[in-house]
């Protein structure tokens, strides 16, 4: 029980991670203890559910019975953790859940920033550069995410309406920097004049898909004709620094600072029986009810170009490198 | 022949206080032997004796618990050192030591084709040492495909090929026919007259007397004599290995009493390698099926049994006929059959010894207690060595296992017996025991096929039929001479 | 019969009885014993009935899945395909009897057939890999792998990758009652086992796997139809794992695409752990219900240690080998 | 019995039906050429030079797996943490080499040594499970698979889950580079599964293998040191996987913590298809290649017809079970 709880405060809270091999969440990770020390909090020993709803629900009832008042979750698949909330909510448990907003069952606020605008933002900048017309390969993360079907939806809505000129290849990688490498190469061969990419999470597609370029002799500036205009998703360290090379053109940042202070603030506020209503915050973000009651603060998600690339404010520079 | 008496000759291998332990069972009790070098040395006991295991230390696969064995006075290599070992001796083992998925060409050349090879050449080497041996395999054939026959003769081309000068052979006569056997012989006599050493372990005791110019025997895990075979009569010998006074005679079952209502009916029934055939047993009647590796009697056994499907004509026992290729429709009719190889087709080798020997006649519900009592049975009726009915058969010593498919072959008291090499690698006393229990069958009104090499199987038969290429050729009745059944059998008739 | 054998052979040493089955049997109690004790001492919470009692839980569709799969494994064959089976078999069932509005497929069949529609469904699909193994001569092991990939594809084309959250009634039952303080689930489990610990030692059918799969020519020389055993046993381990997709729906209250996903390995795991050769024709279902338990022990003790992310894996890993070496050294057998 | 009697026991196994080695190897080329015929249909350009290249390119580092795992399977073992040593071998070379600013170790070992040290690592991991396997006598599928979480798990704590992007050139070169028109990867595979092929067809050491998986005692008794003949094969898949895993790392730019995660089934698969026996003693390396490129033309047709990701594995689960279906009406062999 060595690993990163903090004692004394508010709590005790209990914190449950989704994974631990992706650079996005590798950053919440790392963010969420200091964050829980500045707003006082008592965290117990985080918990790991390994991106199988097994070990959430297992985690879940772990905590509880170690007397969590709070718990902070991020289940990666929304379905199946409606039986856990249910039993939390029994128990008077308050969740906040953290990236995904459960399915079904209730939940005291879901931090979390609009995927589908992640999608939206993307596309508008490809539509834009493009000029409404060409083709472009898109790394969908998986299905059976939430993430992964808000961001392919909104993406594949925008481009219909806005850029019907404009011909989608909609890869499938469930989030594997594999998948999405052979994807590439095929989709190259089999069209040349392919001039957009969007990957939808940088941690994973990043690296491979700058290879592929690499060996293709496709990473030219804007100025080229041969260009191929790239946006990516998550907006780590190693996308800024693509940006400032300029071997990719832009990439959402998804804020995991702001994740894991205000999922924390949230779980504070509710063991201090605080109440929520929607609308504007004070911390540039917006609570909206969503389908199932549940009410959500969507957290800015900033569209990252070379323009302001530099900014401190991005998280993506405010950490390691 | 360059037989030496043993005093003062050299040893080719010596072994001094061999004991071996399985658990709590003692296979070899401070025992020795010596093989003085030339010399064809026989080894000789009962099941279980302890033999094999001796073998395996001889040949460096199995440390003993204790004692230590010497190749012409030096000490033999350390266990790892396998390439040592395979300069010192050659082994054909009881239990196959073939490697099932590879050719007959490289299983004879087994991690000795050279460091780079040349398979058209290793090809050729294998067509010319078959052709000398006389075994009529295709090199390229896979061993898997072979039969037990064809396997064991190619196991023994490659002991004999190998190059030591001291050969070890299990019970390699088990399982072959009157004319390979005599060919194997053949080349023994030769190889020894080079001056290789042989030690031979057979439960047919003529062919010690036929090749063998020494002879030990063990008894119960323990050394009893070593002599020259030449002083040493049968009634000795029997003696020396049993413990028990007097001669053993093998049942003939001459003054049983004949009917004629017939319990198997073959008709017209034609199968791999065999064709339109027609007999009858009646109750009480023991028929023998002689013939050639070729001949097709092994096919048609199995396809009474069905084992095999018939491509035309009918079984029937009791006059009702008996489904084709469906071994429970066969068990139902009242067949009962111990299968040809027994490794492949007669035991479950983890099972237990009880639970084999009842596999064709569980209940519906398996009471433990029953079943282990039947287990003790089977052991105690067919004589079968053992620590108890729970033992694993894979423990068993050769000749005991084949008791046990023996034990499953009969368990659910079947009208019909098919018996294919039922004696192979059992000793004499039971050998004697096993035929008796045939004889006894019979006399209780049962019909029994026997299907085998061995002419004291077919000496408790009534009529011998003698099948060439699929057809009966000739059919002898009791009191036949052993020399115009094997010509018959040769299709020299 | 006559001819009263001649003499007991002696030299058979000491007292009868070496009770290979049983011994082995009794091969993980050491480990669990050892694991017990680690618990105990990591948590003050780890030998109360309610976490117990939560260790069963959660390990009971686990442990269902290992039933099916030791039958299939003892009659020498193996089924990857039950991983998928415990996904579809309830989505299926679920999707037919839902509406449209609810991601159903809009057939709404009335709501009590669904835990008969799933089971079904799991019988099915053992039976289609039986066919394919059986009567089209296919690898086994290549079939079910297959199968695997594309009945979890299957699923997620039947619920375009949504989850299933409109679940019946009588799976929520199952999930959630408890009956004489115990999860039904563990009733379910406890019941089954038992059921199948019978079957496989006192029944023909059952002792006949082990022929079977200890050698299936041997077997068919002895007059058990060989094929009809096979099949049986990949019917009901698609049973099983239907039944398992049932309790597991019941659990989570939904079903999601990936349901099961990954769970084949665990499945493996413990029934070798437990006892169950690869090769076939070995090993009992208390040693792969006591795999099963060791499992859950491990996992559950390094969640209560609040093990790191970042070293869980690195710590299940080791445990596992070490529970292996224990299991060595207390047995003295040579694993195979 | 007189001298007159000896006459070939005829009956022979048959004519020389056999070369049952041969025959195997070929027995995917049906499936093959159709896939070819189908993809041509489907696409125009997938019989273009670039689009087979870029298969090629894709399935080396899963051939590299495939070969070291054959040669482990013909030797009757098996060794599951090979798609952990794809991942952690070259992770643990690479943080070796970088600075702890890049997530390194702060060893910061000169930069040449990155490729040694990966295969160093990859031998280390093989020598170690041929430890437990072969001096400790612990089931090999075991060992591995805990070897498997346990070397994902080290990964995973080495890197603290982060991905390592500053991959020293020498990886990047191999995963890049082109000689004579085709990727480097391409020739490696190339070379080491010609090299695996001469030295399975063609020298004793590599015949030894089908020995000692196909009758341990007969291989024991031939001379053969059964032991080290295990121990070395472990190793060299250890190895195999390491350059597999810098080709990996080399093409994809990074290690990901999950580099080569999920792998292992694709590995059993080819080799299986390809007439691998997982009983151990049967099948060639070209059958085993032919598996490979089976399952590259499958996945590159899928993809070149973009079917739709919620389709995408029912689709391959069912062509993989088609494939079984050709290839056995093909050959008209029963698989294993
Ligand atoms: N692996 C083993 N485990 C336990 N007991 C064994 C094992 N191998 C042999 N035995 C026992 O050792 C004793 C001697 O067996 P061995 O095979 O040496 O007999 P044998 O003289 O060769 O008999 P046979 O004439 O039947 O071949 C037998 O009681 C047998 O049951
Ligand atoms: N009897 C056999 N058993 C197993 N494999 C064999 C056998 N004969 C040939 N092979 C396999 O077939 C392949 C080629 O055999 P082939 O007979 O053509 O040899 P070769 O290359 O002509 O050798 P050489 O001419 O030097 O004898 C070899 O790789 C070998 O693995
Ligand atoms: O949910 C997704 C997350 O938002 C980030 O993009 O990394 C991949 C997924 O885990
Ligand atoms: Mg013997
Ligand atoms: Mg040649």
């Amino acid at each position: 029980a060595d690993s990163g709880g903090t004692a004394g405060g508010v709590g005790p809270i209990g914190v449950d991670y989704p994974r631990a091999d992706s650079d996005f969440w590798n950053s919440y990770i790392k963010y969420t203890p200091e964050k829980a020390k500045a707003l006082g909090i008592n965290m117990m020993a985080p918990t790991n559910s390994q991106n199988k709803v097994e070990n959430l629900v297992a985690n879940a009832q772990s905590l509880q019975s170690q007397g969590a008042k709070a718990i902070v979750m991020a289940p990666q698949d929304t379905g199946a953790v409606a039986s856990t909330l249910d039993r939390l909510e029994k128990a008077k448990i308050p969740v906040v859940t953290v990236d995904t907003r459960p399915d079904k069952g209730k939940v005291y606020m879901v931090v979390r920033a609009d995927n589908k605008a992640y999608g939206e933002k993307a596309c508008k900048f490809l539509g834009e550069k493009l000029g409404g017309k060409g083709k472009v390969v898109e790394f969908q993360g998986s299905l059976s995410s939430v993430n992964g079907r808000d961001r392919s939806e909104a993406f594949a809505a925008c481009m219909k309406q806005n850029y019907p000129g404009i011909t989608v290849f909609e890869e499938p990688t469930d989030w594997e920097g594999t998948k999405a490498s052979a994807a590439l190469q095929t989709r190259l061969n089999q069209h040349p004049d392919i001039n957009g990419i969007y990957m939808q999470a940088g941690g994973a597609f990043l690296a491979p898909t700058l290879q592929v370029m690499r060996q293709k002799n496709l990473l030219v500036p804007p100025t080229d004709p041969k260009h191929v205009w790239m946006v990516s998703n998550d907006g780590i360290p190693q996308e800024l620094e693509a940006i400032r090379k300029g071997e990719i053109d832009a990439t959402v940042s998804q804020p995991a600072d702001l994740y894991a202070e205000w999922a924390l603030f949230y779980a504070k506020a509710a063991i201090e029986g605080k109440t929520f209503k929607p609308g504007k915050t004070d911390h540039g973000s917006e609570i909206v009810q969503v389908d199932n009651g549940n009410l959500e603060d969507q957290l800015p998600a900033p569209l990252i170009t070379k323009e302001n690339v530099d900014d401190k404010a991005f998280w993506g520079n405010q950490i390691g490198k | 022949m360059t037989a030496l008496d043993g005093v003062g000759a050299p040893t080719a291998v010596e072994a001094t206080g061999v004991t071996v332990r399985f658990g709590r069972t003692v296979a070899l009790d401070d025992v020795h032997i010596s093989v003085a070098a030339g010399d064809t040395h026989a080894l000789v006991g009962r099941n279980g004796a302890g033999k094999s295991t001796l073998v395996s230390v001889l040949t460096g696969m199995r440390a003993p618990d204790a004692g230590e064995v010497r190749f012409g006075g030096v000490d033999a290599p350390g266990l790892a050192d396998r390439a040592a070992w395979r300069e010192k001796v050659a082994c054909v083992y009881q239990k196959s030591t073939a490697v099932p998925e590879l050719s007959v060409a490289e299983n004879l050349f087994l991690n000795r084709q050279g460091r780079l090879i040349s398979w058209s050449r290793l090809r050729r080497q294998a067509a010319e040492l078959l052709e000398q041996y006389e075994v009529a395999v295709h090199p390229e054939a896979r061993v898997a495909d072979l039969t037990v026959e064809q396997r064991q003769l190619v196991e023994i081309a490659r002991a004999l090929s190998a190059g030591a000068r001291f050969i070890i052979l299990d019970e390699p006569t088990a399982q072959l026919d009157g004319p390979a056997i005599e060919r194997l012989f053949d080349r023994m006599r030769s190889l020894q007259a080079d001056g290789v050493t042989f030690l031979f372990i057979s439960h047919h005791l003529q062919e010690i007397y036929e090749v063998c110019q020494t002879v030990t025997v063990y008894r119960d895990a323990k050394h009893i004599l070593t002599a020259p075979v030449a002083g040493l009569s049968k009634p000795d010998l029997i003696e020396a290995m049993t413990g028990e006074a007097g001669g053993l005679g093998v049942p003939d079952g001459a003054d049983r009493p004949r009917s004629s209502v017939p319990v198997l009916t073959v008709d017209g029934l034609s199968g791999d390698g065999f064709e339109d055939l027609s007999f009858t047993v009646a109750a009480g009647e023991v028929v023998g099926l002689a013939g050639s590796a070729s001949s097709g009697k092994h096919e048609l056994a199995e396809t009474v049994y069905g084992l095999r499907a018939p491509s035309g004509g009918t079984v029937s026992v009791h006059g009702s006929h008996v489904r084709g290729g469906d071994v429970p429709a066969a068990l139902r009719a009242g067949i009962g059959c111990v299968p040809r190889d027994r490794h492949h087709q007669g035991l479950v080798a983890d099972l237990s010894i009880a639970e084999n020997a009842s596999m064709t006649v569980l209940s519906t519900l398996v009471r433990k207690s029953a079943l282990r009592s039947s287990g003790r049975t089977a052991i105690a009726e067919y004589d079968i060595k053992a620590a108890g009915p729970d033992q694993p058969v894979s423990d068993l010593s050769g000749g005991n296992q084949q008791k046990v498919v023996m034990a499953r072959a009969l368990a659910a008291d079947p009208a019909v017996l098919v018996l294919i090499n039922p004696t192979a690698g059992v000793d004499v006393k039971s050998k004697e025991s096993l035929l008796g229990v045939v004889d006894a069958q019979a006399r209780a009104g049962k019909a029994a096929l026997v299907v085998s090499d061995e002419l004291d199987d077919l000496r408790v038969c009534d009529r011998v039929l003698v099948l060439f290429h699929g057809r009966v050729v000739a059919e002898f009745d009791r009191g036949w001479r052993d020399g115009e059944l094997i010509a018959a059998i040769e299709g020299m008739s | 019969m006559t001819k009263a054998l001649t003499r007991p052979s002696a030299a058979v040493a000491g007292p009868p009885k070496f009770r290979l089955g049983r011994y082995q049997d009794l091969a993980l109690v050491p480990a669990i014993v050892v694991l017990l004790i680690v618990g105990a001492v990591v948590s003050p919470i780890f030998l109360t009935a309610d976490n117990l009692v939560a260790v069963l839980q959660q390990q009971s569709e686990l442990s269902l899945l290992v039933l099916g799969q030791t039958l299939i494994l003892i009659a020498g064959k193996m089924d990857l395909s039950l991983e998928s089976t415990i996904g579809i078999a309830p989505a299926l069932a679920i999707a037919l009897v839902i509406p449209a509005a609810s991601n159903g497929l809009g057939i709404e069949l009335p709501a009590w057939t669904a835990i008969p529609v799933c089971l079904l469904v799991g019988a099915l699909i053992g039976g289609l890999n039986g066919f394919l193994i059986l009567k089209l001569g296919l690898s086994g092991f290549m079939v079910t792998l297959g199968m695997l990939t594309m009945l979890r594809g299957l699923q997620e084309a039947l619920t375009k990758g949504q989850t299933l959250f409109d679940v019946p009634e009588s799976f929520l039952y199952l999930g959630a009652t408890t009956w004489l303080g115990l999860p039904a689930a563990v009733w379910i489990c406890v019941v089954l086992f038992a059921a199948g610990i019978f079957v496989l030692g006192y029944l023909r059918q059952g002792r006949s796997l082990y022929a079977v799969g200890g050698n299936k020519e041997a077997a068919r020389a002895a007059g058990i139809r060989v094929d009809r055993v096979v099949w049986a046993v990949l019917i009901i381990g698609g049973v099983l794992a239907a039944i398992a997709g049932v309790l597991m729906t019941g659990r989570l209250g939904t079903v999601a695409v990936s349901q099961g996903s990954g769970m084949i390995f665990k499945v493996f795991a413990a029934a070798v752990i437990g006892g169950i050769s690869l090769q076939g024709g070995k090993g009992t279902l208390f040693g792969a219900l006591s795999g099963v338990l060791m499992l859950g022990l491990v996992e559950n003790i390094l969640r209560l240690l609040s093990v790191s992310g970042f070293y869980i894996n690195a710590s299940y890993g080791a445990v596992i080998i070490l529970a292996l070496v224990v299991t060595r050294l207390a047995t003295g057998k040579v694993q195979e």
